[in-house]
């Protein structure tokens, strides 16, 4: 894809919660607050919509980091999604640390609709993580790559 | 005849491995299945039977066929190269052997399988006499003598010492390449193995299985018969049996979406899955006992009724081995002679 | 400082109290009986401990004046519990004086089924101070 | 197949500058699906809709794509757009090209570059996009109001006032509540009964309202618009179409030993009574475990002697089942038993009180008469000790982590009103704060203490013994003083923690609305929210939700009020049609769930399933769409992946992936 | 087990079961299938020993749909799957008749021959009514014998009791066989780095050959249809074709049975390539009980399971770097 073979260009998947952290998104952008292009977002309406297969999934096809954002524990739109999610992805990403995956690649974080700055600071440190840990070469399709 | 020293069976493998792919059983964390031979590679001759049949040195777990490529609209096609390498399969046992010869049957028969007829032209078969045959195996039951290959090649294992017999020319060929790590020797040795082979078989448990009535001929009483509803009940089907099976020969045939294009792969399928054959329709088989039924009826009627007497099953006994509920295919000929019995 | 800030996490951590976790509201004092011989008062050991005054309070008169009746311990209703943090301060004292107070071994002898332990193990440092 | 539209928007040059677009749209013409691709400076104006309008008609599109700002923004607009040309709304995605893309890169070979991939991901996921029809539920506009206290009252008064039918439900003889026993309010120092028994009549008397005293919620079926509800009208033993309420059956009643549950067990009551002179209805209920007539089947006094002959002791106990649209919980609270509290003396002696029997002991229609006067001897106090947060703010297990709210200033008013009527009496505060967040409060406070001379102390009391002389001493600390304060009191009074109405759990399982681990029902939202309860239909006033005055009860009563009426006032409810949805094949029947569901949505059939061939009866999940809001912690938790999310479905999101890793 | 088959024939004949699910001797010494008896002739065949290590309680998803009651013989472990089963609404309790029987411990064929023992015809001390400490075998090539514990399955070595979570009667004694530590393993492999980890695991799965046997008798793996056999998911695959399938089931199999893995060991049981499957359920067990509370899956029919389950101040998921 790039023009330059050299430059790795990390794939990065953001899950944003539709409530709190794509509006978090949308206000880092009307803010004008740059993180790079290599993340892509995709809106779900909740943190607990997003099952461990998707992020499993994402790796499979040849992403370098999966980042998961959803309202701050006791501000979700459905009272308690985050809860659920907070819970799966601790025990999601153990297990994805104990089987020697880098636990840098995976990350949660709560984004209110108010923190664009945070958004985009949170997106800026992951993808520089990201840069850090390489290519994601242990939990990835071979069929994929190429 | 030649000989090797069992020491010197390393020096061998990387002389066979330098012109050619080897595969061996190999020791990893304890399971001893065939792989691809490279230094460092615990090579594990003792144990009995490997875990996985070798049969995917011809027929792989999976294998894929065509790659598509899509870029923009324009979309290019790639076949999978077929094998044109030769190979050689060092440590088959007789058993496994015939197993091959049941998926020649299949897949050499027209139409013919050019993946796997490329495998076979290929490949050569070192098989290995079983010095120990254990309690599950039954391979005498189909007139397999595990004592005398017939392979490629032919080995026995005596006394730390490794005999080599050519029976082919693609064995005489293997030969003439190894030589100058093989020393000519006479026979006595290796008959002697032999017979003592053949005592211990005598005295297995399941030699003296008959497959009395097991012809193309009971067809329909076999498969209306009541045992069938008692016999499938422990099975959960999982697909074990099937895939340390030597002559399972049933894949499927799938797509895989890589991003940039589709790869078109095959792969072993198992009848014991509720998703086997499944069409857009639904299921032929929509039971446990009938996916049960198939399976046994495949290696014991339908397969002898279409190859000339040839049963789709060697005896290997990994089944009975590995059956997490402890049901195999003896049982279900042990179940149909008790029942002839009573009648 | 830095020493007295340890002192400080060492009596959180022998009491296992949490002295942010006080409101100030003064039922230990109000509980205490021995209030009135207190330099520094029940609820004001709290304080101590979270402004790590330790040194004021290993030498106050309270230390040894508390009785461990743990009235403020049943009645603090947030869990704060001025009386082991009174009794880790005892702790620390009397290790820092490289006593234990009490051998292990000497204990059985002590022991009168009529005599609640906390009083037998607080009386027995206080006597061997 | 689909046949997708996409359709990139300039942004004037918001997204232009930083977006090749023709370049999008060159790059999404090679996509799976797309059939038509195009570019508008704006395609929210009138014009990019109608441009997309004729692109539907020409090109039969089924799918569309928009790539703009963000969908928060205009995901409405188009999908109104795609609406009035004949497609399904749902049948439309945004590629947010701008908040997420043009606005935050620079480079333009980048920018382009992502928009592109987010492009796709949006045509990836149109292509298993499905037409979604929201579902239309009817609503029965008739209200319920469970609790008949002031909350209830208020809540049922303004319904009705809109035109809507209105039940109350309160499990006492009598509406009326907690207010009811009070004697005045602060700060304005009102009496209670004079402002309450007003709205008592007006409730009764109107003829949207219709109320069962002594009565009970037993079950509730359906779902927002269409509750069903029984309701048990226990046995009253009085025919209330004949009864007069003239009383004399219980001024007959010889069994007279029952504690009044109305002076909270200050002083007695006959079998046959009403709780208080004013109540509504003003109809007896004969108390079945303290009459002779039902204990030994000797006596029958009140049936002798009431002329209406309205006493019927066969009575039983009735179910009515109705229909609502919106339920409304008022169940309100009570103190919470003391018996943890062995320091405060309270089991021990008489002249302990709570601040509710106070209250009572205050009231002319109390126990005393109104007489302030110790219960142990009936002696005039002259030292009365008043102890605050009894079992509020404790963190330990014998009391409640919360602050009660209402103590700091009722305690305010009972000083004041003793200091006003008696003089001689000294009165001590002990507190820990004084809170009085409030219109008027902390004026109010400072008057109990400048010119009532009321002797706040700060500090808590830690003990109070019951002395031989039948006097009480308070031993508390003076934390401004450092001193240990021991104080001979003739009264002591306790502002004792409150808690939700303990029965309030059974109704919140029965209406499947969430409840917090003090018991009070959770609401919607903290702040957005606050009187709705997740459960669609329900809502929530007065203490049931937290503690209240009786200020913000009614505030929040006129509020749930508001809530009911707007759900109320609509004939048909369209429900979001981005719901969970089981597949009936690959159910377990587990209720993994239903665990999770904070909606209660989720409920189990028996079912006939036909599983290629296979007929059996299975238990399986079944989303009611009026409920589910579409949150899909469901489907998560589904272990088969049998539970789906419509429009944000399994396979849908994975496309996404796919689209955005390749 | 002559008092498991006199109680077994009793309950049939006084009807208050219709059929019996236990064990039935196989044709080698140790190789005993799970089996439905119906009759008292049939029950001539019933075995209880150690090689009786099948869990029995996924077979009573199947059993609770027939006519009448089924007596089942559980094991203390299996008692937990079962358990967890009610609470998942997968069997009929009413259609049980829970018959608790004791355990000495389970033994596992293959450690056995992984001690060159080999060309067995007899086994003997397997015997429930024996307390042998000693497995003595007559094979071809002559006696050989072990030590019980040596040929017991791992998941004995770290049993979780001998109490029977739920029964309608007991019958035999158990004996503790726990001589390991639950997550000693787990713990191992958390010490390592991550490179080692992963190698680890690329060792064990690669010998995965995906033939289902660890999700098929997984009593928590209940589901009608698995994600991985759905079409409806986008997951189903058959192939292995490189390790990160193998990755993916697992890992996926883990997380769909945590917190409702009862630690039963079955998969690691009947895995016919060794691979220590269990390791991943206990790391999620270990992982729950250390960040969530203790927690026993199947000890009772009521408790939400972790996952579906949360508190306010649970950790985030950051702990996984910070620990």
């Amino acid at each position: 894809m790039s023009l330059n073979n050299e430059e790795f260009r990390p794939k990065i998947v953001a899950f944003c919660c539709n409530w709190c952290s794509y509006a978090g998104a949308d206000l880092a952008g009307s803010s004008r607050l740059a993180y790079p292009a290599d993340v892509k977002i995709i809106r779900v309406p909740c943190s607990c919509r997003v099952n461990p297969m998707f992020i499993l999934r994402a790796f499979e096809k040849g992403a370098d980091g999966v980042i998961l954002c959803g309202c701050h524990p006791g501000d979700c739109h459905y009272s308690t999604g985050n809860y659920y999610a907070r819970r799966r992805m601790t025990l999601l990403f153990s297990m994805l640390d104990y089987i020697g995956v880098e636990n840098g690649r995976t990350r949660v974080e709560w984004v209110s609709a108010a923190e664009g700055v945070k958004f985009s600071q949170t997106m800026n440190e992951f993808v520089e993580k990201i840069h850090s840990l390489g290519k994601n070469v242990r939990l990835g399709d071979l069929r994929c790559r190429n | 005849m030649y000989k090797i020293a069992k020491e010197n069976l390393p020096a061998l493998f990387q002389l066979i491995a330098g012109e050619r792919e080897l595969y061996v059983p190999v020791n990893n964390n304890g399971q001893v299945n065939f792989a691809a031979w490279t230094e460092g590679a615990v090579v594990d001759l003792d144990t009995l039977k490997s875990v996985k049949s070798p049969k995917d040195a011809f027929f792989p777990q999976s294998e894929n066929l065509y790659t598509c490529y899509k870029d923009g609209k324009k979309i290019t096609i790639q076949p999978e190269e077929l094998q044109n390498q030769n190979f050689v399969v060092f440590g088959m046992k007789a058993c496994d052997v015939k197993g091959v010869e049941v998926l020649d049957k299949v897949f050499l028969s027209e139409p013919v399988d050019s993946f796997y007829a490329a495998r076979r032209a290929h490949g050569t078969i070192v098989a290995l006499a079983c010095h120990e045959p254990e309690e599950s195996c039954f391979c005498k039951v189909f007139g397999i003598d595990c004592a005398e290959p017939v392979a490629d090649v032919a080995a026995w294992m005596v006394e730390g010492e490794l005999y080599w017999k050519a029976l082919t020319e693609k064995g005489e060929a293997l030969t003439k390449a190894a030589a100058s790590l093989l020393t000519e020797t006479d026979e006595a040795k290796v008959e002697a193995e032999k017979a003592a082979i053949r005592a211990i078989v005598e005295k297995l448990p399941y030699s003296d299985l008959s497959l009395e009535g097991w012809n193309g001929d009971a067809l329909t009483e076999k498969f209306n018969s009541p045992v069938w509803e008692d016999l499938y009940k422990p099975c959960q089907a999982c697909g074990t049996c099937t895939f340390v099976c030597p002559t399972c020969q049933c894949y499927d045939i799938k797509d895989y979406d890589t991003g940039h294009g589709v790869q078109r792969y095959r792969c072993w399928d198992s009848c014991m899955y509720s998703d086997f054959t499944m069409m857009a329709h639904g299921n032929n088989r929509t039971s446990q006992l009938q996916r049960f039924r198939q399976r046994f009826m495949h290696k014991l009627v339908y397969f002898p009724a279409n190859n000339d007497g040839m049963y789709s099953c060697v005896g290997c006994g990994r089944c009975v081995e590995k059956c997490p509920s402890s049901l195999n295919i003896v049982k279900v000929i042990k179940a149909f002679e008790k029942q002839g019995g009573d009648q | 400082m830095s020493s007295a800030k340890n002192q400080a996490e060492k009596i959180k951590e022998i009491s296992g109290v949490n002295p942010l976790k006080c409101m100030k509201c003064g039922k230990c004092s109000a509980s205490c009986p021995a209030f009135n011989e207190m330099d520094i008062k029940p609820h004001q050991f709290v304080s101590y401990v979270q402004n790590g005054d330790i040194e004021a309070l290993a030498n106050s008169k309270s230390l040894w004046k508390c009785l461990s009746c743990f009235a403020c311990v049943e009645r603090c209703p947030r869990d704060v519990q001025p009386g082991k943090l009174i009794d880790a301060a005892r702790q620390l004292v009397v290790r820092q004086k490289g006593q234990t107070g009490l051998a292990p071994e000497e204990i059985p002898e002590l022991l009168d089924p009529e005599l609640p332990q906390q009083l037998l193990v607080s009386a027995f440092r206080r006597y061997r101070r | 197949m689909q046949r997708i539209g996409v359709f990139v928007c300039h942004c004037g040059s918001n997204i232009a500058a930083t977006v090749d677009v023709k370049k999008v749209v060159e790059m999404v013409q090679m996509e799976p699906g797309v059939v038509h691709a195009e570019d508008y400076q704006y395609m929210c104006s009138e014009a990019g809709q109608a441009k997309i309008a004729a692109a539907i008609h020409e090109k039969n599109l089924t799918g569309i794509v928009v790539c703009s700002c963000s969908p928060r923004m205009h995901e409405n607009t188009f999908r109104t757009a795609a609406q009035r040309a004949g497609l399904n709304p749902y049948m439309v995605e945004i590629a947010n090209i701008r908040e997420h893309c043009s606005w935050i890169h620079k480079d333009m070979e980048e920018a382009t570059k992502k928009a592109v991939i987010l492009a796709r991901a949006a045509i990836a996921k149109v292509n298993l996009n499905t037409p979604l029809q929201p579902g239309e539920s009817r609503v029965t506009k008739r209200a319920l109001v469970i609790g008949g206290g002031i909350a209830g009252i208020q809540t049922a008064l303004d319904i009705a006032d809109a035109g809507y039918e209105v039940d109350i439900v309160e499990k006492t003889p009598s509406i009326g509540g907690r207010m009811s026993q009070l004697d005045k309010t602060f700060p304005t120092l009102d009496c209670s009964a004079c402002i309450l028994t007003p709205k008592m009549v007006e409730a009764a008397a109107h003829e949207k309202i219709k109320i069962y005293t002594y009565s009970e919620v037993e079950k509730v079926s359906g779902f927002v618009g269409d509750f069903t509800v029984d309701i048990r009208k226990k046995a009253r033993s009085v025919d209330a179409n004949k009864c007069t309420g003239c009383g004399v059956c219980q001024e007959k009643c010889p069994s007279k030993k029952a504690p009044s549950e109305f002076n909270r067990g200050l002083n007695t009551r006959s079998a046959i009574y009403t709780p208080f002179a004013q109540a509504i209805p003003n109809v007896p209920v004969i108390d079945r475990d303290a009459c002779l007539k039902f204990k030994t089947g000797k006596c029958g006094v009140c049936e002798k002697v009431c002329q209406a002959g309205a006493i019927d002791y066969t009575q039983q106990d009735e179910i009515v089942t109705e229909k609502y649209g919106a339920i409304v919980v008022a169940t309100g609270f009570d103190t919470i038993k003391l018996d943890n509290y062995d320091e405060y003396a309270y089991n021990q002696s008489k002249d302990v009180i709570t601040s509710l029997e106070l209250e009572r002991i205050m009231n002319a229609a109390g126990p005393t008469k109104g007489h302030l006067e110790r219960l142990s001897d009936g002696k005039h106090p002259h030292e009365m000790v008043f102890i605050q947060c009894v079992g509020s703010r404790c963190s330990d297990n014998r009391g409640k982590s919360y602050c009660s709210k209402i103590c700091c200033m009722y305690t305010a008013k009972h000083a004041m009103l003793i200091r006003d009527k008696y003089p001689d009496v000294n009165v001590t505060v002990f507190y820990i704060d004084v809170r009085t967040p409030g219109k008027n409060f902390d004026e109010f406070y400072r008057r109990a203490v400048e010119e009532y001379g009321v002797n706040y102390i700060k500090g808590q009391v830690g003990k109070v013994i019951l002395k031989p002389n039948g006097k009480l001493l308070v031993q508390g600390s003076d934390l401004l003083d450092n001193k240990q304060i021991l104080k001979e009191a003739d009264m002591v009074v306790l502002a004792t923690a409150i808690e939700p109405e303990p029965s309030v759990r059974q109704i919140a399982t029965m209406l499947t609305a969430s409840i917090d681990t003090n018991n009070f029902l959770t609401e919607a939202h903290p702040k957005l929210r606050p009187v709705e309860s997740p459960t669609a239909g329900v809502f929530l006033s007065g203490v049931c939700q937290g503690p209240k005055d009786i200020p913000e009860t009614v505030a929040q009563a006129g509020a749930a009020a508001v809530k009911a009426i707007g759900l109320l006032a609509k004939d048909k409810l369209m429900t979001n049609p981005c719901t969970a949805k089981a597949d009936e094949l690959m159910c377990n029947g587990c209720s993994t769930c239903a665990n999770v569901c904070p909606y209660g949505a989720i409920s189990y059939e028996e079912k006939e399933v036909n599983d290629h061939g296979i007929r059996e009866t299975r238990r399986i999940a079944v989303v009611n769409n009026a409920l589910c809001q579409g949150c899909g912690a469901c489907t998560v938790a589904c272990p088969s992946g049998s539970m789906d999310l419509q429009g944000f479905s399994n396979r849908q999101i994975i496309a996404e992936v796919d689209a955005i890793c390749r | 087990m002559q008092e498991l088959i006199s109680r077994a024939k009793e309950l049939l004949a006084d009807g208050t079961v219709a059929r019996v699910l236990g064990w039935r001797a196989g044709d080698l010494p140790y190789n005993p299938e799970p089996a439905y008896f119906t009759t008292a002739e049939e029950l001539e065949n019933f075995v209880y020993n150690g090689f009786c290590g099948a869990n029995l309680s996924k077979y009573m998803i199947e059993a609770s749909k027939l006519e009448g009651k089924t007596m089942v013989c559980l094991k203390p472990c299996d008692t937990y799957s079962f358990n967890q089963l009610i609470k998942e609404h997968r069997v009929d309790r009413e259609k049980a008749y829970i018959v608790g029987v004791g355990c000495k411990g389970k033994l596992d064929i293959e450690k056995a021959k992984k001690l060159g023992i080999k060309g067995i015809e007899s086994v003997s001390g397997a015997e429930m009514t024996n307390a042998a400490d000693t497995l003595t075998f007559q094979t071809i090539y002559g006696e050989k014998s072990c030590s019980y514990a040596e040929a017991m399955l791992e998941r004995c070595h770290v049993c979780k009791g001998k109490e029977h979570m739920v029964y309608d009667e007991l019958i035999g004694e158990s004996k503790d066989t726990k001589d390991a530590e639950r997550f000693a393993e787990v713990e191992k492999i958390e010490a390592m780095s991550p490179a080692e980890k992963f190698a680890f695991f690329q060792k064990e799965l690669s010998k995965c050959i995906r033939c289902n046997a660890c999700r098929n008798v997984c009593p928590a793996c209940s589901c009608r249809k698995c994600v991985f056999d759905s079409t409806k998911f986008d997951s189903a695959q058959k192939a292995n074709v490189d390790s990160f399938e193998e990755k993916m089931f697992h890992v996926i199999r883990a997380f769909h049975v945590a917190g409702r893995c009862t630690d039963c060991g079955e998969c690691s049981r009947v895995c016919p390539q060794g691979i220590p499957l269990h390791l991943f359920n206990r790391k999620y067990i270990k992982d729950i009980n250390e960040l969530y509370g203790e927690y026993q899956a199947g000890a009772d029919t009521e408790s939400r399971g972790p996952l579906t389950n949360f508190t306010f101040d649970d950790c985030e998921p950051s702990i996984v770097t910070q620990r």
